[in-house]
């Protein structure tokens, strides 16, 4: 399966895109999308491991299983307000 | 009233949809870019949004203070792009018949927003140094 | 700015007032008439102070509250006179670079000025008749 | 001794009056311009009871010692905000 990954922010800068088509095993969880990021971009790791990731925009945790289209966000520490 | 802005935040306008004839209290929360953190001053901030998760989460947030606490309405407005010093990033309002519950409420949302919803800024100094802020407060 | 006025208040200028390029929390607090209590409709109110006192009271309540609190700065506007439903009786704004001491310090600063300072408002129903408050709340 | 006592709210309504000139004897303290005020206005003894007073605009107890021209403020139970 294909997932469209959102970067933001450090996430964003450090990859140089604002979007990626990630192919994955199907059931594939964001636990196994991490580790692919980490092995294909390795000045991402420590970023990963301080961020949280979300599915159709909601927190999930690295269990979650994916699904063909799903719209993953890469979401480092927030700083609004 | 929950929005994401690229331009002046309307604090009035965050105050007035948070007042009516029966919440007596209204309070009006400004957030803003400081000018000195120490020795380092800051000649402005660039924040950035995932747009459709961060319009949910506050969405979320209002509905939440309202079935938390005593209040009858919420306004969020959060600025993105770039801010210059000493202007508004982030206005929040509650409205309610009590005061106590519109102060615990506004404490509450800013507090929770810093937390949850996806926004982040990047921090550039007068020094010409620049970057992403991603440490919790 | 610490006032006793007769007319509408201004509360951008109130909150204009604690904002600064040092403080990044500013914090409006509204309190105005509302038009039902329970069953019971409210015309109006009608204020009236001790103006000496009022004033003296509110200015020591800012200097309290920046002494006991992380605040740069109070500003408290109070109306007396007649104020109709809806129309805002007291503004009181705190600027600060902490939003935790901003909210506690606003807190304070409504329930203090409630207890000492010399000012009292009439109650004017819809059905007529009129009373004194004075109870504290 | 002559105070000049200030009246507010009900306390002005009950005694018909916002300013009243009162004859105390030196050394007269709150407590006897209390009970003076009492005995001669009767309708005003349980707002008295209620009430605090202020001299040269700061609350005072029962046992403060007035002087010629203090001025005297009868502040009713306060509802301002």
């Amino acid at each position: 399966m294909i997932v469209k990954l959102l970067l933001f922010a450090a996430a964003k800068e450090i990859a140089g895109a604002e979007q990626m088509e990630v192919s994955l095993d199907d059931e594939a969880t964001i636990g196994d999308l991490k580790q692919f990021l980490a092995d294909k971009h390795p000045s991402l790791k420590d970023l990963i491991d301080k961020s949280t990731f979300a599915v159709d925009q909601e927190y999930v945790r690295d269990e979650k299983v994916l699904y063909h289209e799903a719209e993953v966000g890469f979401i480092p520490p927030v700083s609004g307000g | 009233m929950i929005e994401i802005v690229e331009s002046a935040i309307d604090t009035a306008a965050v105050l007035a949809d948070v007042q009516s004839e029966t919440s007596g209290a209204a309070l009006l929360f400004v957030g803003s870019t400081r000018r000195f953190t120490g020795e380092l001053e800051t000649e402005r901030l660039d924040y950035e949004c995932y747009n459709e998760m961060a319009i949910k989460k506050m969405k979320e947030l209002a509905e939440r203070a309202k079935s938390e606490f005593e209040i009858e309405s919420v306004a969020i407005v959060h600025r993105i792009g770039t801010v210059e010093t000493g202007e508004a990033s982030i206005a929040i309002g509650v409205g309610s018949p009590h005061r106590k519950a519109a102060f615990e409420a506004g404490n509450w949302l800013i507090d929770t927003l810093k937390k949850e919803v996806p926004i982040w800024k990047r921090e550039n100094w007068t020094s010409g140094q620049s970057e992403w802020v991603h440490q919790s407060q």
